[in-house]
């Protein structure tokens, strides 16, 4: 056991951190906080080119990261990273994350190419998700397929050398700027749902593509930055016979659930989800230290400081399952049950954390972002919208406990049960 | 004891809901959240035609002289439905005037009141952002025949709308505590009235209230010069348990949305209904706001018989502080991302009991109350018998 | 609405106390905090009578406290009763047992006697269980059939005017100390298992019987009076061709199902699974307030007293919830969810309020009943190990929630939803 | 950073856990929950043989001088097998001697630890109940060559068992708080101590000791003289922390009974264990198990790297005396009736896991350290960066 880091590890936090005090102008600053622009009524066509998305302070701030090898460090060397430790990563991950800059690409989809695509597939998209150049919007979700994401109805139909896409996608975070759609169709209905889906990969600027904005509760007014998912606007995509070429396809034709599976496992570890489950442990702290005045601060109501120091605690078990998850990916392990365990209380202890502010600031945890009197830009208030859907996307809670007790402890489903009973 | 509605409670509830029904869609409520007074004096005539401004004040001015259970009822409905009226408001601060007025004011405000012609609010919480009186710093100071109010007030609901609110002053100077306070009635026009509104979770109409050098003739004051704190407390916690009413009227009918789509929505070949831990969660959610109903209408139903309820109010608070929002949020996760949604109506009914956990009171503020009547106050307690009332600081 | 009780009730709650203070002598005390003794090791043969378990002076109070009229308030008077209402009846048997002796038919089996019985069963039955000349051992639970009652595989096979009955039954408190058992056995293994159970109710001293003690794990040492579980030993009963006349059946053959959920559905209502709840709520405050010292009393410590204020709202809500049944009874209404919702609520606030002390008395909290230094006997100590029992016993917490969704709400059970999609 | 196991300390709690498994069945512990000195000798000696008691000690007093991580892993097996060998007071103690007294007497007492021939246990708590230095009363009074102690300590562990007892007095008469108080090894045999049993829900050994003009030679003072506090502060912490260990174990073993015990049982014509809320019930045990694992040994690490892990001590154990004890009891509650028996085992650890929680400080008491140390020293916090250490009072 070694709950510390490395020399090199905390010399490369300093060096993160001092790049961000050196390089986090007011510029950069302003950029970040309109960066997911008011979302305006109707529609809008898709496929503006990634890089152009970010503005000038922006897009110089990502090249002198990326000059410093920060971006994609434990990808191979011949993909544009650096065959770093997965531990380095989520230390600069995680301190651009506390200034609202994401780095990194856990939830990008290039985990599943790496593990499942051609080399061109590799050459051509890991580096340029790493640059930025790239990136990707995930198709996953339908209307009639949310928690029961193998339910997908999405059709992609083979015509020769490509295929036709006809569908509808929906809380497609970031279709709206991204440069391609990482999506999950249906390609065989004639066998049990998970064995007749495949994953595509091509341009949002692909013809038939229609992407409609949603505007999600947390960011009405908009969101201030570090919201949980505030930041966020999303999207319904539409398909109405959208061809793309046979090399599209991402790791072979009805493969795609193990493909994407791989892609969501990769994605619960890092320091995102961490993050916005225990900032709020962070923001209230030092909103209380900062805000003590003689006599009748809350920072000195003992029933205030006692729900603090638990919250606090299990802030610190956020932290430790996350360092959990690192060490079995770092070791080049795999879950048992460990990530579901993550994806369990992390939410779950934003959620309380969050109402816990609640009852702490009274009235003004009702203050929006641009009011008058906000704490904090009203960043508690805008949390209280949208800490549970942390405990909702890629995988619910309950589904999560479900693998806990099932791969974890070997649980039996009841309806194997009831067929062996028969 | 029969905690059961009557027949005439079930009328009374049955009759407010079909009116809101009818009356009162969400399209109503989107657009009042946009509209710049945030209620619309057409149902707010109707609603009096009703009798609900009315509803527990007395005959003389119109009223219906009711208990207050009457008016939980209807603010529970008027919670049901989300309903943009600034009923809360009004009857808490006209109970107050009713109450503790002189018969003068009371002539001047309460037929106003019952027949839909007048709005009211009150302002007592400040900078500090606590609750309770304790925390005033605004001051009046005598002049002539009159007071000059110079402070800020803070969270003052439908200020924008009402054409009186109650507004609690120090008239002690160097006074702390619950000592040195008064209360006066104090006309919104009134030069030297500035107001700021605020951006809230509700999408409610709050405003930060400026006093300076307000006048305000000393007939309006409420009860006896300095010893406003009981009037105060009492307005606040009369405040407190009819919001509760407001939030258990808005949690349940919330719960019954995700109930019902539980039952349609399906994923893995069932009704998500069907899964024991989406059934627990629905369970639950009524086992709470039950629990918040009955404690809230214990409070309004001690109030009806005179007896002491501070305690009560302080439970029913608490309680429904932190029961409704975990209520309100398991709506919205078992509506997955359709719940996120702005065009979704969900977030209607999560966004204001939300915001009214928030308001009079915090559940720690609720619990030292208790506690202290719990622990400080002599005598041995017993669960259903009355505990201490929290004695006056 | 009415949160109060009527003059009349009120009256009666004071002529209780009174009588209380007048009769709970030293020597009722002494007799009352020794009438479940010490399980001794071994079996015993079965079948002693009721009153005479009593000691001299319970005796005589429950002769004085029958006379008052306050055994079996509600049943009829051509029964014994007295053909008031449930609430005085409620109101007496919240007295009586807050000083640990027992008044009143919850649990006693006289509920479906009345609903099922026939004229010779009620008139035999019910006034002896109102005078305590006879007692129930309720023998439901089987090894193999607790959560799932109607699994249950005691058989009891016809033979001329006699049932034969053979198997066993486990958790049979007061087996021991019984008149006679109220038994649920299986009258026929060709139907769905609901239907083929009958009930019985015959003398504990027929030949065949035989009571095995239990000792559970709260009464080790013996739990002081008022614990929650803690007072009751428990047996295991053996039936070895027990022959009993067919007068012993209650409601008719292949019924017992439904006659024996009507007891138990009665079996919810009332003040001894309210009262097991809250009694550690009242003990700690009063506790704390009488142990108050200068500077540095637990009373004084703020983060116990927001969980103090915490639980004791929980403990109101155990308390209207109790109103709340009491109240559709005495309506002479049926539940739709509202007692598995309170059966729900008060056991799992016992336990919550009870975890919370230990926290409260740390190291104190250990000490068991006959320990020096013990707070209220070691009640607390013992309590731990008991008071979540009452979320498993009579349907536990997971069960009554199943009920409350699906009676109360209308949710699908899962089976049927795959049923109906076939 | 990888808060896995290393394969040395695989291999430790490997062979730990084969050597109870082998040596330590319920039927002893049953045993020796009757025995008058709780536990058996032999079994003593041969955890001896196998470097236990001396794990973290020096090598020159032979000890192995192992991190303390393997004394943690050692202790969680003790608790997996609750398994009645004083060891957690003796190594409690022992540390303590190894750090701050002076070489004689750690040449005196230390050999006989590492070899099996020792008991040894601490006692602060006194009548207060609470845990820390600040509540000591007992008095000691120099007096030539030596100290008369005079007091009544509590829940004193092991005594029956125990040699030797560290024992925390106030020897600057008058003193409050964490000043004026001293340390010293006590000889359980020494004339003018008695004690008497307590009963206790795990059935161990406690006692209350009292103590009548006990002498004790000067040289027995452990550090210096009236400056005791952070010396016993750092002993509780210690013992906190290695308790987590042993609750943590005991809870896991616990929940892997109740967790097999699903797989087999049935109702409704499934194995329980195919329930959905019964899953999740296991699920939560699992998570909350594994979070009080990771608490508590990144807080025996953070020690051993010399570091400050007060405030981690202080997580791990206020979070364990919650989180380990509804894990305990929700194998209890899976187990229904069979559970609740005396002659299943279950309760054996049951018993335990809520007695631990009881001791060396409730949750409240240390998450009064933690809010301390958060909100009122200087500078923000950043999770997983160290926070300011506790300040002496």
């Amino acid at each position: 056991m070694n709950f510390g880091f490395s020399p090199e590890q905390e010399a490369l936090r300093k060096e993160v951190l001092a790049f961000i005090k050196e390089n986090l102008t007011p510029g950069v600053i302003a950029e970040v906080e309109g960066e997911e622009q008011e979302v305006s009524a109707g529609e809008e066509s898709a496929g503006r080119k990634g890089l152009a998305r970010r503005g000038p302070h922006l897009s110089e701030l990502y090249r002198r990261i990326g000059a410093r090898g920060w971006l994609g460090i434990t990808y191979p060397k011949e993909y544009g990273g650096q065959g770093g430790d997965r531990i380095s990563q989520y230390i600069v991950e995680e301190e651009f994350a506390r200034v609202g800059i994401r780095v990194g690409l856990v939830g990008s989809g290039a985990p599943a190419i790496l593990a499942a695509g051609t080399e061109e597939q590799k050459r051509d998209f890991i580096p340029r998700l790493i640059s930025g150049e790239y990136s990707f919007a995930l198709g996953f979700t339908e209307p009639h397929a949310g928690a029961d994401l193998a339910n997908l109805r999405c059709r992609a139909v083979r015509d020769g050398d490509e295929y036709v896409i006809n569908g509808q996608k929906i809380y497609t975070t970031a279709a709206h700027v991204a440069t391609h759609i990482y999506l999950m169709a249906r390609t065989n209905t004639e066998v049990p749902k998970h064995d007749g889906i495949s994953i595509f990969i091509f341009p949002m600027d692909t013809a038939g593509i229609t992407v409609r904005p949603l505007v999600t509760i947390q960011n009405n007014p908009k969101a201030p930055v570090g919201t949980t998912y505030g930041a966020a606007r999303t999207n319904e995509v539409f398909f109405d016979n959208v061809r793309v070429p046979k090399s599209a396809l991402l790791g072979g034709e009805n493969k795609g659930w193990r493909v994407g599976s791989t892609g969501l496992n990769l994605d619960r570890v890092g320091a995102s989800r961490y993050l916005i489950s225990v900032r709020r442990d962070e923001d209230i702290v030092n909103w209380l230290k900062e805000n003590r005045h003689e006599g009748n601060s809350l920072g000195d109501d003992p029933a205030i400081r006692d729900k603090i120091a638990e919250m606090w605690i299990e802030a610190q078990v956020c932290r430790l399952m996350t360092m959990r998850s690192m060490s079995i990916v770092e070791r080049g392990g795999n879950f048992t049950y460990e990530g579901s365990a993550e994806k369990v209380w992390a939410p779950e202890h934003g959620t309380r954390i969050t109402e816990a502010i609640t009852q702490m600031l009274g009235p003004y945890g009702q203050l929006m972002n641009g009011s008058p009197r906000t704490i904090e830009k009203g960043i508690f208030g805008h949390n209280v919208l949208g800490s549970f859907q942390s405990g909702i996307n890629h995988g619910s809670v309950q589904i999560m406990r479900d693998q806990v007790a099932r791969r974890g402890l070997g649980l039996p489903s009841q309806r194997k049960a009831q067929g062996a009973r028969k | 004891m029969d905690v059961l509605l009557t027949e005439e409670e079930m009328m009374v509830r049955t009759s407010a809901r079909q009116f809101l029904e009818r009356e009162c869609p969400t399209t109503l409520v989107r657009e009042m959240e946009e509209d710049s007074k945030g209620y619309p004096p057409a149902l707010w005539q109707k609603a009096a035609e009703l009798g609900w401004q009315g509803m527990s004040l007395p005959e003389r001015y119109g009223g219906q002289e009711l208990p207050l259970v009457f008016l939980g009822l209807v603010l529970q409905e008027a919670g049901r439905a989300v309903a943009p009226l600034p009923l809360h408001s009004t009857v808490t601060a006209a109970l107050t005037i009713a109450q503790h007025a002189e018969e003068k004011l009371c002539e001047a405000i309460l037929p106003g009141v019952a027949q839909g012609k007048t709005v009211l609010t009150y302002a007592v919480t400040e900078l500090d952002g606590r609750t309770f009186a304790d925390t005033v710093q605004t001051q009046a100071v005598a002049e002539g025949n009159q007071f000059v109010i110079n402070g800020t007030k803070l969270f003052v609901d439908n200020f924008v709308a009402a054409d009186h609110m109650l507004v609690a002053c120090r008239t002690a100077p160097g006074s702390r505590g619950n000592s040195g306070l008064s209360l006066f009635l104090v006309d919104t026009k009134s030069p030297g009235i500035s107001h700021t509104p605020l951006v809230t979770l509700a999408r409610d109409k709050q405003s930060e209230v400026l006093f300076r050098n307000v006048r305000v003739a000393k007939g309006n004051l409420i009860g006896t010069l300095n010893e406003g704190a009981p009037i105060i407390e009492s307005m606040l916690e009369r405040g407190a348990v009819l919001l509760c009413a407001q939030m258990v009227g808005a949690a349940r009918k919330d719960a019954e949305m995700a109930i019902e789509y539980a039952k349609y929505r399906e994923a893995f070949g069932q009704p998500i209904g069907a899964f024991q831990s989406l059934q627990h969660m629905c369970a639950d959610q009524i086992i709470w706001i039950d629990g918040g109903e009955l404690l809230t209408f214990e409070a309004l139903w001690l109030m009806d018989q005179g007896l002491p309820a501070s305690v009560e109010v302080s439970q029913a608070k608490a309680f429904c502080n932190e029961k409704c929002e975990i209520a309100v949020r398991h709506s919205q996760s078992i509506h997955g991302g359709i719940g996120f949604m702005m065009e979704f109506d969900l977030h209607l009914w999560f966004r204001r009991v939300s915001a009214w956990s928030m308001k009079l009171g915090t559940t720690y503020e609720h619990r030292a109350r208790i506690a202290h009547a719990l622990i400080d106050l002599p005598g041995r307690v017993v669960l259903g018998r009355p505990v201490p009332v929290v004695a006056e600081a």
